[in-house]
């Protein structure tokens, strides 16, 4: 496969911003990667963006060629790629194949987002279908997003003994590393007194436990080397990003079903043990690796369950470790250096691509108080909606 | 708060008869494995068949996760008053975790718990009081 | 570039399919598709579906991952694209950079969709947006997609002075070519006299010449040369294929814009011509090479002004050329054997997907009484909303 | 049919003050391109500063093409009583070409015919009768 490199990345401050339209977010953030990139807009022979359901898009999801319409009619391939919260890492991979063919020399990949208030509702216009498990847990049970990651948690204090300040330590461990961040919405750190003191949304997780809905956006250039090494600065190769959908008999409760079929023996959220698992096989490495990883952090229990689920702990040590320090910038697996959903925010169709612009500024050593030191491969994991995994590893 | 003369808030998935409230499924003939709710084809990527028949789930199962769910939820479920409630993810018999509404004391859910189906009224607004499936702790059944 | 191949193709009869769902539509081309590759489900790494906005996909546009849900979950890469009309070229393009890319060995693309009755309106749940043409083109002007056909047609009428007459001869030479095709909707040849007695809908465009709303799915599946070889028959490689969007100062009245800029010297409908330029390109192909086109005829003015636009003839040449039976199949240049749009109607996110199942089965020998003698290199050129382009060239 | 105390249909393109109707659009300040209607940045890949103001279209054209509209739009539009109209692409100064309501009989309809911008109301149900813009055969205009 032909090497593709990350040429610049850029974001707008995630944040509420009612007065920014989401195409001015977008053109925000690809202006900082394209400079960072060392590029013109008419330089992009490609973009493919996150397609959010809720703004935007000309109202056909057609996000990339919204913004070749406000700022570069110049004639550049566009690509709408869906997949909620995974949309970015789907976006990612499309345009890394596009590069890794031969026929593309320079693809932006784009997310922008101004997410709806409160709980994440049903997109606009969805169709009441009896078949659609999405229509169903609204109309049948009622049944939030924290509703299913409350379910998780649950069950994870049952099996292994999870305490609720054990969740609260790893919400304030996120909003530790995210005060250092200035593309951070909260850069206040936090304590577990004042998570445990929150209001609880769905027992056992409080409000300072689940991410919030927030706006953003995010972008990352990718290129040939011979454009990497035009645009200036330490190369940053893409080692290897995968993405992947789940396995017949998922144990997860996974949102939105309101029914599945567990099987013994499958992977839990094996979207994105099976995407991170092809990332690896396309980067030839292992977790012994991995000197930083960025999960989506929807909510503390993710941070505890997510690095023993992609095989970097045993099942029930994650709890030990986050008491250890060990993921902690400077711990032996720092998760989340940029702070992670908990300091973010959701901006479902950017934030894949964020946690990609952490990768870079922590392997381009421009993560400022979050650096992770002499960090040489830095990876990404995401779930979206639909079972959609992603995840990307980037090496210096 | 059962009644049987009101209609599901969705048909397609839950049916009341004299015996009582069942959640309509499917199964797979050719592999056993059972669906809720009803599917096109079979999601099993070595089965060869993927014949597919309804399939009614028996009623009897055990909890495997519970929330209490406190603040309320966009608007296409409407539950008047509004109180916080229980949901959770029961095990049914053949294989199948089926989300829903838990109706018992909070300080009674556990893992574990044994349940069985039931239905409770929602208000669905303009359409009027409606009932949906709903798990009640089950006073026989196995813990 | 790696060399990617088509190890088969599939499709629904196009009509009117109330009683069967989407899911079902795309069940029945995938499963076509498999057959003829000589493949299972689980042996799919990779699937990529044009998204439609008016039904399925979880109420997300996740068309992929419902039907990997629906038939197997065995965990391959799930893409989606919108690109509305274009999205199956956008599909087929994506689906071929992952193959050329080498991650991936075999890719299927789908495009199955059900549309809404009568003119084709806004997707559900558009936002009232006053920045958005397409809101606008509604609320202030009424002006349906067959308008702006419209004034294309008869602005041609004034330029280069096609008669209604010639307009209705392209529409009955699609109807000609797609008697022969048994997944066309209509397969009864029609007369100029009856096309000119058909309502007039849009002056000068009567209905007869504008594409009717349909439902259909189509399926075609990419692989290496390795995977060809094993899939059997003669090897129809990509020669090339490329997406592309509008230039600056575009003169065409491209839906749903209310308002443009337009530039001497800049191609009319310019993200098809570039699209196919580029596919020209990469294929190391130029018009003479071509021994079918299959194009986007919305309305019998595509019919006559694409060819141009795209380089085979001069301006105002197609009306002779209809004449003289060049566009027929045993002519010289046969555009649409198939029958085009205007025979099996628009199903918007899987028509140019079965263009390129036509030109499968040509370049096969399987296209029955619509065959093209000796046909080597077949292409397809297609147009969606949002200024997107497509553009595939196949070789036997 | 004229009102000038009517509302437009769409308040960020229309607007009505004592010298009649105007449409609203942008100008670029870098490249000189005109744009309707208002947009946040230049589309000129050859532009690099893209500073945008705000730019009110004269009200001058000449008809580029046109067509005549037979049946009814979906429900976004409303026309009441409804009858078929036309619609045609004008070409404005400035050199943007903007589309709309050609209120002129039909027979008279031509590209070339000078047109200058006018308005109409049209029926906007729940809201009330409203205005949008249309171009109409100019009497003093070149052809
Ligand atoms: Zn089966
Ligand atoms: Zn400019």
């Amino acid at each position: 496969m032909r090497p593709v490199y990350v040429l610049g990345v850029g974001a707008h401050p995630w944040g509420k911003w009612p007065d920014t339209p989401q195409v001015g977010l977008a053109i925000h953030a690809m202006k900082a990667a394209l400079t960072e990139a060392n590029l013109e807009w008419r330089d992009l022979q490609g973009l493919v963006a996150a397609s959010s359901r809720f703004e935007g898009g000309m109202g056909w999801g057609l996000h990339a060629n919204e913004l070749a319409q406000a700022v570069s009619e110049h004639g550049m391939a566009c690509v709408n790629v869906g997949g909620a919260c995974a949309a970015g890492a789907v976006a990612f991979h499309t345009a890394q194949m596009m590069v890794a063919s031969g026929q593309y020399d320079t693809v932006a990949t784009l997310g922008a987002e101004r997410m709806p208030k409160g709980f994440i509702p049903r997109p606009p216009g969805a169709a009441d279908d009896p078949t659609d498990h999405d229509f169903l847990r609204w109309k049948t049970i009622g049944a939030t997003n924290p509703a299913y990651w409350a379910m998780e948690a649950r069950r994870r204090m049952y099996e292994v003994g999870t305490t609720e300040e054990t969740f609260a330590a790893a919400s304030v461990l996120m909003r530790r590393h995210g005060a250092h961040n200035p593309y951070a919405r909260f850069r206040t750190p936090s304590s577990v007194d004042e998570v445990m003191a929150s209001p609880m949304v769905s027992d056992p997780l409080r409000l300072l436990e689940i991410c919030a809905v927030s706006d953003g956006a995010a972008s990352v250039i990718l290129g040939s080397e011979a454009q990497a090494r035009r645009s200036g600065g330490p190369l940053i190769q893409v080692a290897g990003s995968a993405i992947a959908t789940g396995q017949f008999g998922d144990p997860a409760t996974r949102i939105p079903m309101v029914g599945s079929t567990p099987r013994p023996g499958v992977a839990h959220t094996s979207e994105v043990v099976g995407a991170v698992q092809k990332a690896w096989k396309a980067a030839s490495i292992g977790p012994e690796d991995v000197d930083l990883l960025e999960l989506a952090d929807n909510t503390a229990w993710h941070v505890l369950a997510w690095p023993e689920m992609l095989g970097f702990f045993e099942s029930g040590e994650s709890d030990r470790r986050l008491a250890a320090g060990d993921l902690q910038v400077g711990g032996r697996l720092p998760i989340n250096p940029s702070g992670g959903f908990l300091s973010f925010g959701e901006a479902t169709t950017a934030q894949a691509l964020l946690q990609i612009c952490e990768l870079f500024w922590q392997l381009r050593g421009q993560a400022g108080g979050r650096q992770v030191e002499n960090a040489r491969i830095a990876m990404s994991a995401v779930l979206g909606l639909g079972a959609n995994g992603g995840s990307v590893v980037l090496k210096r | 708060m059962d009644s049987t003369t009101l209609r599901p808030v969705v048909d397609e998935i839950l049916k009341l008869d004299q015996a009582g409230a069942h959640l309509l499924g499917s199964a797979c003939q050719d592999c056993d494995t059972v669906y809720f709710p009803p599917v096109l084809s079979c999601r099993n990527p070595d089965c060869a068949g993927k014949t597919i028949v309804p399939f009614h789930l028996e009623g009897a199962g055990v909890l495997f996760s519970f929330t209490v769910q406190r603040y309320r939820p966009p608007a296409l479920f409407a539950l008047e008053p509004w109180e916080a409630y229980a949901i959770g993810s029961v095990d049914l018999a053949g294989g199948v975790r089926v989300l829903g509404i838990i109706r018992a004391p909070f300080d009674q859910l556990s893992p574990g718990l044994a349940v069985r189906l039931s239905t409770s009224v929602i208000n669905d607004g303009d359409e009027g009081a409606v009932i949906t499936h709903v798990f009640v702790p089950d006073e026989d059944g196995q813990g």
